[in-house]
Protein backbone atom coordinates (compact mmCIF):
# COMPACT_ATOMS: atom_id res chain seq x y z
CA UNK A 1 0.00 0.00 0.00
CA UNK A 2 1.43 3.24 -1.10
CA UNK A 3 1.07 6.01 1.72
CA UNK A 4 1.39 9.66 1.15
CA UNK A 5 1.31 12.79 3.57
CA UNK A 6 1.03 16.39 3.28
CA UNK A 7 1.34 19.73 5.30
CA UNK A 8 1.56 19.24 9.00
CA UNK A 9 0.86 15.20 9.04
CA UNK A 10 4.34 14.93 6.95
CA UNK A 11 6.25 17.71 9.10
CA UNK A 12 5.80 14.97 12.01
CA UNK A 13 6.48 12.42 10.22
CA UNK A 14 9.61 13.49 8.59
CA UNK A 15 8.73 12.03 4.96
CA UNK A 16 6.04 12.24 2.45
CA UNK A 17 5.55 8.47 1.33
CA UNK A 18 6.51 5.37 2.00
CA UNK A 19 5.15 2.10 1.38
CA UNK A 20 3.69 -0.40 3.46
CA UNK A 21 2.40 -4.24 3.62
CA UNK A 22 0.04 -3.89 6.11
CA UNK A 23 -1.44 -6.69 8.70
CA UNK A 24 -4.44 -8.86 7.60
CA UNK A 25 -6.30 -6.89 10.21
CA UNK A 26 -5.78 -3.60 8.79
CA UNK A 27 -8.99 -3.07 6.46
CA UNK A 28 -10.06 0.36 7.38
CA UNK A 29 -8.56 4.15 7.49
CA UNK A 30 -9.39 3.51 10.96
CA UNK A 31 -7.18 0.45 11.53
CA UNK A 32 -4.54 1.72 9.45
CA UNK A 33 -3.59 4.76 11.46
CA UNK A 34 -3.58 2.69 14.23
CA UNK A 35 -1.15 0.67 12.58
CA UNK A 36 0.61 3.31 11.54
CA UNK A 37 0.87 5.24 15.00
CA UNK A 38 3.42 2.13 16.54
CA UNK A 39 5.85 2.82 13.58
CA UNK A 40 7.18 5.62 15.27
CA UNK A 41 6.51 9.06 17.74
CA UNK A 42 6.23 11.19 14.54
CA UNK A 43 3.32 9.13 13.29
CA UNK A 44 1.65 8.73 16.89
CA UNK A 45 1.92 12.53 17.10
CA UNK A 46 0.45 13.26 13.79
CA UNK A 47 -2.46 10.99 14.15
CA UNK A 48 -2.92 12.26 17.93
CA UNK A 49 -6.36 14.22 16.74
CA UNK A 50 -8.21 12.30 14.44
CA UNK A 51 -10.74 15.19 14.10
CA UNK A 52 -7.75 17.27 12.44
CA UNK A 53 -7.29 14.70 10.12
CA UNK A 54 -8.48 14.13 6.47
CA UNK A 55 -8.09 11.43 4.42
CA UNK A 56 -7.98 10.34 0.51
CA UNK A 57 -8.50 7.15 -1.15
CA UNK A 58 -6.98 6.42 -4.55
CA UNK A 59 -7.16 10.42 -4.37
CA UNK A 60 -10.58 10.67 -3.38
CA UNK A 61 -11.88 12.45 -0.02
CA UNK A 62 -13.20 9.30 2.27
CA UNK A 63 -14.52 9.05 5.59
CA UNK A 64 -12.27 7.21 8.36
CA UNK A 65 -14.52 4.23 7.97
CA UNK A 66 -13.52 3.70 4.20
CA UNK A 67 -12.36 -0.24 3.45
CA UNK A 68 -8.72 -0.40 2.19
CA UNK A 69 -6.99 -2.76 -0.38
CA UNK A 70 -3.75 -3.24 -0.78
CA UNK A 71 -3.14 -1.85 -4.17
CA UNK A 72 -4.87 1.78 -2.59
CA UNK A 73 -3.34 4.81 -2.56
CA UNK A 74 -4.22 6.53 0.77
CA UNK A 75 -3.27 9.92 1.55
CA UNK A 76 -3.51 11.55 4.89
CA UNK A 77 -3.44 15.36 5.16
CA UNK A 78 -4.88 18.27 7.45
CA UNK A 79 -8.22 19.95 6.58
CA UNK A 80 -7.41 21.96 3.16
CA UNK A 81 -6.70 25.53 3.18
CA UNK A 82 -6.10 26.72 -0.68
CA UNK A 83 -7.47 29.38 -2.53
CA UNK B 1 -14.23 24.74 -22.64
CA UNK B 2 -12.62 24.14 -18.85
CA UNK B 3 -8.90 25.03 -18.55
CA UNK B 4 -7.35 23.76 -15.27
CA UNK B 5 -3.82 24.97 -14.35
CA UNK B 6 -1.34 24.28 -11.60
CA UNK B 7 1.62 26.23 -11.59
CA UNK B 8 4.57 27.86 -9.96
CA UNK B 9 4.59 31.01 -12.28
CA UNK B 10 2.74 33.79 -12.63
CA UNK B 11 0.07 34.71 -15.63
CA UNK B 12 -1.09 37.59 -17.88
CA UNK B 13 -5.08 37.69 -16.51
CA UNK B 14 -5.92 39.60 -19.75
CA UNK B 15 -4.94 36.94 -21.99
CA UNK B 16 -6.91 34.70 -19.89
CA UNK B 17 -9.58 36.74 -20.13
CA UNK B 18 -9.50 36.61 -23.72
CA UNK B 19 -8.84 32.96 -24.45
CA UNK B 20 -12.52 32.81 -23.28
CA UNK B 21 -13.85 35.68 -24.92
CA UNK B 22 -15.96 34.44 -27.86
CA UNK B 23 -18.96 35.82 -29.87
CA UNK B 24 -21.55 34.13 -28.10
CA UNK B 25 -20.53 35.29 -24.79
CA UNK B 26 -21.80 38.05 -22.72
CA UNK B 27 -20.16 38.29 -19.31
CA UNK B 28 -16.98 37.21 -18.19
CA UNK B 29 -17.06 37.33 -13.99
CA UNK B 30 -13.25 36.51 -12.40
CA UNK B 31 -11.90 35.93 -9.29
CA UNK B 32 -8.25 36.48 -8.00
CA UNK B 33 -7.62 35.57 -4.97
CA UNK B 34 -4.13 37.57 -3.23
CA UNK B 35 -1.43 37.23 -0.79
CA UNK B 36 -2.07 40.19 1.77
CA UNK B 37 0.96 41.14 3.78
CA UNK B 38 -1.01 40.19 7.52
CA UNK B 39 -1.32 36.87 8.55
CA UNK B 40 -3.38 35.52 11.26
CA UNK B 41 -0.89 36.73 14.36
CA UNK B 42 1.47 39.01 12.42
CA UNK B 43 3.05 40.52 9.38
CA UNK B 44 3.76 38.00 6.82
CA UNK B 45 7.13 37.69 4.99
CA UNK B 46 5.75 34.73 2.38
CA UNK B 47 3.41 32.33 2.03
CA UNK B 48 4.07 28.33 0.51
CA UNK B 49 1.49 26.21 -1.44
CA UNK B 50 1.64 22.69 -1.17
CA UNK B 51 -0.46 20.61 -3.12
CA UNK B 52 -1.30 16.79 -3.83
CA UNK B 53 -0.43 16.59 -7.25
CA UNK B 54 -2.96 14.49 -9.73
CA UNK B 55 -6.13 14.79 -7.04
CA UNK B 56 -5.99 18.69 -6.83
CA UNK B 57 -5.86 18.82 -10.80
CA UNK B 58 -8.62 16.07 -10.82
CA UNK B 59 -10.63 18.24 -7.61
CA UNK B 60 -11.20 21.31 -9.51
CA UNK B 61 -12.07 19.96 -12.94
CA UNK B 62 -14.66 18.16 -10.12
CA UNK B 63 -15.87 21.62 -9.45
CA UNK B 64 -15.38 23.18 -12.94
CA UNK B 65 -17.64 20.51 -14.01
CA UNK B 66 -20.06 20.74 -11.48
CA UNK B 67 -20.40 24.87 -12.22
CA UNK B 68 -20.32 24.54 -15.85
CA UNK B 69 -23.21 22.10 -15.59
CA UNK B 70 -25.49 24.11 -13.35
CA UNK B 71 -25.31 27.24 -15.26
CA UNK B 72 -24.57 26.67 -18.49
CA UNK B 73 -21.27 27.93 -18.31
CA UNK B 74 -19.65 28.59 -21.86
CA UNK B 75 -15.97 28.55 -20.41
CA UNK B 76 -14.46 28.29 -17.30
CA UNK B 77 -10.80 28.39 -15.97
CA UNK B 78 -8.57 28.08 -12.94
CA UNK B 79 -5.32 29.04 -12.05
CA UNK B 80 -3.91 27.43 -8.51
CA UNK B 81 -0.25 28.78 -8.27
CA UNK B 82 2.07 26.58 -5.78
CA UNK B 83 5.40 27.00 -4.67
CA UNK B 84 6.87 30.79 -2.81
CA UNK B 85 4.43 33.17 -2.96
CA UNK B 86 5.10 37.05 -1.65
CA UNK B 87 2.53 39.81 -0.86
CA UNK B 88 0.53 40.95 -3.54
CA UNK B 89 1.17 37.80 -5.73
CA UNK B 90 -1.88 36.10 -6.81
CA UNK B 91 -1.90 32.74 -5.49
CA UNK B 92 -5.82 31.81 -7.47
CA UNK B 93 -7.37 33.02 -10.17
CA UNK B 94 -11.02 31.60 -11.38
CA UNK B 95 -12.93 33.19 -14.70
CA UNK B 96 -16.38 32.24 -15.99
CA UNK B 97 -17.60 33.12 -19.23
CA UNK B 98 -21.85 33.21 -20.13
CA UNK B 99 -24.52 34.99 -22.24
CA UNK B 100 -25.57 35.83 -19.23
CA UNK B 101 -23.77 37.83 -15.90
CA UNK B 102 -26.06 36.33 -13.01
CA UNK B 103 -24.50 32.33 -14.19
CA UNK B 104 -21.12 34.02 -14.71
CA UNK B 105 -21.21 35.98 -11.49
CA UNK B 106 -22.64 32.30 -9.57
CA UNK B 107 -20.38 30.12 -11.20
CA UNK B 108 -17.18 31.98 -10.29
CA UNK B 109 -18.57 31.97 -6.63
CA UNK B 110 -19.61 28.49 -6.72
CA UNK B 111 -16.03 27.50 -7.84
CA UNK B 112 -13.96 29.65 -5.01
CA UNK B 113 -16.50 28.21 -2.24
CA UNK B 114 -15.93 24.54 -3.17
CA UNK B 115 -12.53 25.03 -4.32
CA UNK B 116 -11.84 26.13 -0.70
CA UNK B 117 -13.34 23.06 0.74
CA UNK B 118 -12.53 20.74 -2.09
CA UNK B 119 -9.14 20.79 -3.27
CA UNK B 120 -6.25 19.94 -1.57
CA UNK B 121 -4.18 22.74 -1.20
CA UNK B 122 -2.49 23.90 1.90
CA UNK B 123 -0.89 27.17 2.84
CA UNK B 124 1.91 27.88 5.40
CA UNK B 125 2.38 31.38 6.74
CA UNK B 126 6.29 32.39 6.81
CA UNK B 127 6.33 34.95 9.63
CA UNK B 128 9.04 37.29 11.92
CA UNK B 129 8.36 34.10 14.32
CA UNK B 130 8.49 31.40 12.02
CA UNK B 131 6.29 29.39 10.19
CA UNK B 132 3.21 27.99 10.68
CA UNK B 133 0.31 26.35 8.76
CA UNK B 134 -2.71 27.99 8.07
CA UNK B 135 -5.84 26.05 9.71
CA UNK B 136 -9.00 25.79 8.37
CA UNK B 137 -11.46 28.32 8.32
CA UNK B 138 -15.19 27.67 9.93
CA UNK B 139 -16.30 30.37 7.48
CA UNK B 140 -14.85 28.88 4.48
CA UNK B 141 -16.78 25.26 5.33
CA UNK B 142 -20.51 27.37 5.84
CA UNK B 143 -20.22 29.06 2.36
CA UNK B 144 -19.55 25.92 0.73
CA UNK B 145 -22.39 23.64 2.30
CA UNK B 146 -24.74 26.95 1.65
CA UNK B 147 -24.49 26.00 -2.17
CA UNK B 148 -25.53 22.45 -1.40
CA UNK B 149 -28.59 23.48 0.81
CA UNK B 150 -30.04 25.08 -2.00
CA UNK B 151 -29.82 22.25 -4.19
CA UNK B 152 -31.11 19.65 -2.30
CA UNK C 1 -9.97 54.37 -4.30
CA UNK C 2 -12.57 54.96 -6.57
CA UNK C 3 -12.13 55.68 -10.39
CA UNK C 4 -14.41 55.66 -13.02
CA UNK C 5 -13.90 56.21 -16.62
CA UNK C 6 -16.51 56.83 -20.02
CA UNK C 7 -13.75 56.23 -23.03
CA UNK C 8 -14.09 55.05 -26.47
CA UNK C 9 -11.14 53.38 -26.50
CA UNK C 10 -10.39 49.78 -25.19
CA UNK C 11 -8.15 49.08 -22.05
CA UNK C 12 -6.00 46.19 -20.61
CA UNK C 13 -7.86 44.02 -17.87
CA UNK C 14 -4.12 43.17 -16.29
CA UNK C 15 -2.85 46.52 -15.59
CA UNK C 16 -6.72 47.74 -14.09
CA UNK C 17 -6.46 44.98 -12.04
CA UNK C 18 -2.98 45.50 -10.79
CA UNK C 19 -3.81 48.67 -9.98
CA UNK C 20 -6.40 47.89 -7.64
CA UNK C 21 -4.07 45.39 -6.04
CA UNK C 22 -2.22 46.50 -2.35
CA UNK C 23 -0.83 44.55 0.57
CA UNK C 24 -4.04 44.52 2.50
CA UNK C 25 -6.10 42.83 -0.41
CA UNK C 26 -6.92 39.23 -0.37
CA UNK C 27 -9.66 39.38 -3.02
CA UNK C 28 -10.13 41.01 -5.99
CA UNK C 29 -13.47 40.52 -8.42
CA UNK C 30 -14.40 41.58 -11.73
CA UNK C 31 -16.80 41.20 -14.24
CA UNK C 32 -16.49 41.91 -18.11
CA UNK C 33 -20.00 42.90 -20.44
CA UNK C 34 -18.85 41.61 -23.62
CA UNK C 35 -20.89 42.15 -27.32
CA UNK C 36 -22.26 38.87 -28.19
CA UNK C 37 -23.18 38.71 -31.90
CA UNK C 38 -26.91 38.09 -31.87
CA UNK C 39 -29.07 40.85 -31.28
CA UNK C 40 -32.75 40.52 -30.08
CA UNK C 41 -33.87 39.76 -33.56
CA UNK C 42 -31.28 38.70 -36.09
CA UNK C 43 -27.51 38.56 -36.32
CA UNK C 44 -25.31 41.72 -35.10
CA UNK C 45 -23.24 44.04 -36.69
CA UNK C 46 -22.34 46.69 -34.26
CA UNK C 47 -23.14 48.10 -31.11
CA UNK C 48 -23.08 51.67 -30.59
CA UNK C 49 -23.55 53.16 -26.76
CA UNK C 50 -24.65 56.50 -26.44
CA UNK C 51 -24.50 58.20 -22.75
CA UNK C 52 -25.41 61.57 -20.92
CA UNK C 53 -21.92 63.17 -20.41
CA UNK C 54 -21.75 64.35 -16.87
CA UNK C 55 -24.62 62.51 -15.54
CA UNK C 56 -23.26 59.32 -16.70
CA UNK C 57 -19.72 59.78 -14.54
CA UNK C 58 -22.22 60.96 -11.96
CA UNK C 59 -24.32 58.05 -11.69
CA UNK C 60 -21.56 55.76 -11.78
CA UNK C 61 -19.98 57.75 -8.94
CA UNK C 62 -22.57 57.23 -6.88
CA UNK C 63 -22.99 53.26 -7.44
CA UNK C 64 -19.46 52.89 -6.72
CA UNK C 65 -19.61 55.08 -3.27
CA UNK C 66 -23.05 52.95 -1.88
CA UNK C 67 -21.21 49.86 -2.79
CA UNK C 68 -17.52 50.43 -1.25
CA UNK C 69 -19.48 52.13 1.69
CA UNK C 70 -21.85 48.81 2.02
CA UNK C 71 -18.96 46.29 1.78
CA UNK C 72 -15.74 47.90 2.80
CA UNK C 73 -14.34 47.69 -0.65
CA UNK C 74 -10.63 49.00 -0.66
CA UNK C 75 -10.81 49.78 -4.08
CA UNK C 76 -13.31 50.31 -6.88
CA UNK C 77 -12.71 50.73 -11.04
CA UNK C 78 -15.75 50.80 -13.33
CA UNK C 79 -14.88 51.57 -17.23
CA UNK C 80 -17.83 52.36 -19.65
CA UNK C 81 -17.20 52.25 -23.27
CA UNK C 82 -19.28 54.26 -25.44
CA UNK C 83 -19.25 54.96 -29.16
CA UNK C 84 -19.61 51.72 -31.91
CA UNK C 85 -18.40 48.56 -30.67
CA UNK C 86 -17.90 45.21 -32.77
CA UNK C 87 -18.90 41.40 -31.53
CA UNK C 88 -16.58 40.67 -28.76
CA UNK C 89 -15.46 43.87 -27.87
CA UNK C 90 -15.54 44.49 -23.87
CA UNK C 91 -18.78 47.15 -23.43
CA UNK C 92 -18.09 47.38 -19.49
CA UNK C 93 -15.66 46.45 -16.91
CA UNK C 94 -16.04 46.24 -13.23
CA UNK C 95 -13.62 45.50 -10.55
CA UNK C 96 -13.45 45.42 -6.94
CA UNK C 97 -10.93 44.52 -4.43
CA UNK C 98 -11.50 43.79 -0.48
CA UNK C 99 -10.00 41.81 1.86
CA UNK C 100 -12.30 38.95 1.82
CA UNK C 101 -14.21 37.54 -1.29
CA UNK C 102 -17.40 37.77 -0.49
CA UNK C 103 -17.20 41.59 -0.59
CA UNK C 104 -15.06 41.83 -3.55
CA UNK C 105 -18.34 39.47 -5.19
CA UNK C 106 -20.72 41.26 -3.54
CA UNK C 107 -19.73 44.55 -4.76
CA UNK C 108 -19.08 43.78 -7.82
CA UNK C 109 -22.78 41.98 -8.35
CA UNK C 110 -24.77 45.42 -7.25
CA UNK C 111 -22.28 47.74 -8.95
CA UNK C 112 -23.79 45.51 -12.28
CA UNK C 113 -27.11 45.51 -11.23
CA UNK C 114 -27.41 49.60 -10.65
CA UNK C 115 -25.20 50.03 -13.50
CA UNK C 116 -27.98 48.01 -15.87
CA UNK C 117 -30.78 50.58 -14.53
CA UNK C 118 -29.40 53.77 -13.02
CA UNK C 119 -26.83 55.09 -15.11
CA UNK C 120 -27.68 57.02 -18.39
CA UNK C 121 -26.37 54.48 -21.13
CA UNK C 122 -27.99 53.61 -23.90
CA UNK C 123 -27.76 50.72 -26.59
CA UNK C 124 -28.18 50.27 -30.45
CA UNK C 125 -27.57 47.38 -32.34
CA UNK C 126 -26.99 47.51 -35.80
CA UNK C 127 -28.24 44.60 -38.07
CA UNK C 128 -28.92 43.01 -41.56
CA UNK C 129 -32.15 44.66 -40.80
CA UNK C 130 -31.53 47.81 -39.59
CA UNK C 131 -30.61 49.84 -36.59
CA UNK C 132 -32.74 49.63 -33.11
CA UNK C 133 -32.49 50.74 -29.53
CA UNK C 134 -32.66 48.14 -27.31
CA UNK C 135 -35.65 48.09 -25.00
CA UNK C 136 -35.25 47.72 -21.10
CA UNK C 137 -35.24 44.80 -19.61
CA UNK C 138 -37.22 43.59 -17.24
CA UNK C 139 -35.06 41.13 -15.28
CA UNK C 140 -32.28 43.94 -14.88
CA UNK C 141 -35.35 45.98 -12.84
CA UNK C 142 -35.45 43.17 -10.73
CA UNK C 143 -32.34 42.53 -10.31
CA UNK C 144 -31.75 45.99 -8.91
CA UNK C 145 -34.68 46.09 -6.82
CA UNK C 146 -34.07 42.96 -5.22
CA UNK C 147 -31.07 44.73 -3.51
CA UNK C 148 -33.03 47.66 -2.17
CA UNK C 149 -35.35 44.77 -0.46
CA UNK C 150 -32.57 43.23 1.33
CA UNK C 151 -31.99 46.72 2.67
CA UNK C 152 -34.63 47.42 4.30
CA UNK D 1 -34.67 76.06 -20.22
CA UNK D 2 -32.23 73.71 -21.65
CA UNK D 3 -33.18 70.69 -22.83
CA UNK D 4 -31.39 67.56 -24.06
CA UNK D 5 -33.04 64.54 -25.72
CA UNK D 6 -30.92 60.77 -25.76
CA UNK D 7 -31.71 57.96 -27.98
CA UNK D 8 -34.83 57.34 -29.91
CA UNK D 9 -36.19 60.53 -27.87
CA UNK D 10 -33.49 62.32 -30.22
CA UNK D 11 -33.90 60.61 -33.40
CA UNK D 12 -37.88 61.44 -33.11
CA UNK D 13 -37.09 65.13 -32.63
CA UNK D 14 -34.15 65.37 -35.09
CA UNK D 15 -31.78 67.19 -33.19
CA UNK D 16 -30.18 66.34 -29.07
CA UNK D 17 -30.83 70.01 -27.86
CA UNK D 18 -32.68 73.32 -27.70
CA UNK D 19 -33.05 76.54 -25.36
CA UNK D 20 -36.33 77.24 -24.19
CA UNK D 21 -38.17 80.39 -22.97
CA UNK D 22 -41.20 78.58 -21.11
CA UNK D 23 -44.48 80.02 -20.74
CA UNK D 24 -45.58 81.03 -17.03
CA UNK D 25 -47.99 77.59 -16.96
CA UNK D 26 -44.92 75.28 -17.45
CA UNK D 27 -43.71 74.25 -13.93
CA UNK D 28 -43.56 70.93 -14.16
CA UNK D 29 -41.96 68.09 -15.95
CA UNK D 30 -45.20 67.25 -17.59
CA UNK D 31 -46.42 70.41 -18.43
CA UNK D 32 -43.37 70.85 -20.27
CA UNK D 33 -44.10 67.72 -22.13
CA UNK D 34 -47.45 68.62 -23.14
CA UNK D 35 -45.59 72.27 -24.15
CA UNK D 36 -43.13 70.61 -26.18
CA UNK D 37 -45.83 68.12 -27.86
CA UNK D 38 -47.29 71.47 -29.87
CA UNK D 39 -43.49 72.33 -30.98
CA UNK D 40 -43.23 69.96 -33.70
CA UNK D 41 -44.35 66.35 -35.29
CA UNK D 42 -40.89 64.92 -34.12
CA UNK D 43 -42.06 65.97 -30.31
CA UNK D 44 -45.27 64.58 -30.74
CA UNK D 45 -44.38 61.34 -31.74
CA UNK D 46 -41.22 61.25 -29.09
CA UNK D 47 -43.42 61.63 -26.39
CA UNK D 48 -46.75 60.01 -27.14
CA UNK D 49 -45.86 57.05 -24.88
CA UNK D 50 -44.84 58.92 -21.31
CA UNK D 51 -44.71 55.42 -19.66
CA UNK D 52 -41.70 54.77 -21.97
CA UNK D 53 -39.90 58.24 -20.98
CA UNK D 54 -37.51 59.06 -18.23
CA UNK D 55 -36.77 62.41 -17.33
CA UNK D 56 -33.42 63.95 -15.80
CA UNK D 57 -33.26 67.73 -13.72
CA UNK D 58 -29.82 68.67 -13.27
CA UNK D 59 -28.72 65.56 -14.08
CA UNK D 60 -30.63 63.55 -11.32
CA UNK D 61 -33.66 61.35 -12.34
CA UNK D 62 -36.62 62.67 -11.49
CA UNK D 63 -40.69 61.91 -11.64
CA UNK D 64 -43.11 63.22 -14.29
CA UNK D 65 -44.79 65.65 -11.39
CA UNK D 66 -41.41 67.64 -10.75
CA UNK D 67 -41.01 71.18 -10.41
CA UNK D 68 -38.91 72.92 -12.81
CA UNK D 69 -37.37 76.73 -12.56
CA UNK D 70 -35.68 78.51 -16.02
CA UNK D 71 -32.51 77.92 -14.92
CA UNK D 72 -33.10 74.01 -14.87
CA UNK D 73 -31.42 71.76 -17.44
CA UNK D 74 -33.77 68.71 -18.18
CA UNK D 75 -33.35 65.81 -20.44
CA UNK D 76 -35.57 63.35 -21.90
CA UNK D 77 -34.61 59.79 -22.68
CA UNK D 78 -35.74 56.18 -23.04
CA UNK D 79 -35.21 53.54 -19.70
CA UNK D 80 -31.38 52.93 -20.12
CA UNK D 81 -29.96 50.07 -21.32
CA UNK D 82 -26.10 50.40 -20.57
CA UNK D 83 -23.77 47.71 -19.12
Amino acid sequence: MKILYFAWVRDNIGYSQEELSCPEHVRTINQLVEYLKLQSEGHARAFNDMNAIRAARNQQFVTHDTKLSDADEVAFFPPVTGG
Amino acid sequence: MIKISIQQEDFDVSSEINSMNSKTIGAIATFSGIVRDSSESSSLISLTLEHYPGMSEAALKKIANAAKREWSLEAVRIIHRVGRLLPEDTIVFVGCASAHRQAAFDGCRFIMDFLKTDAPFWKSEETQEGSFWISEREKDKKASESWLLKNT
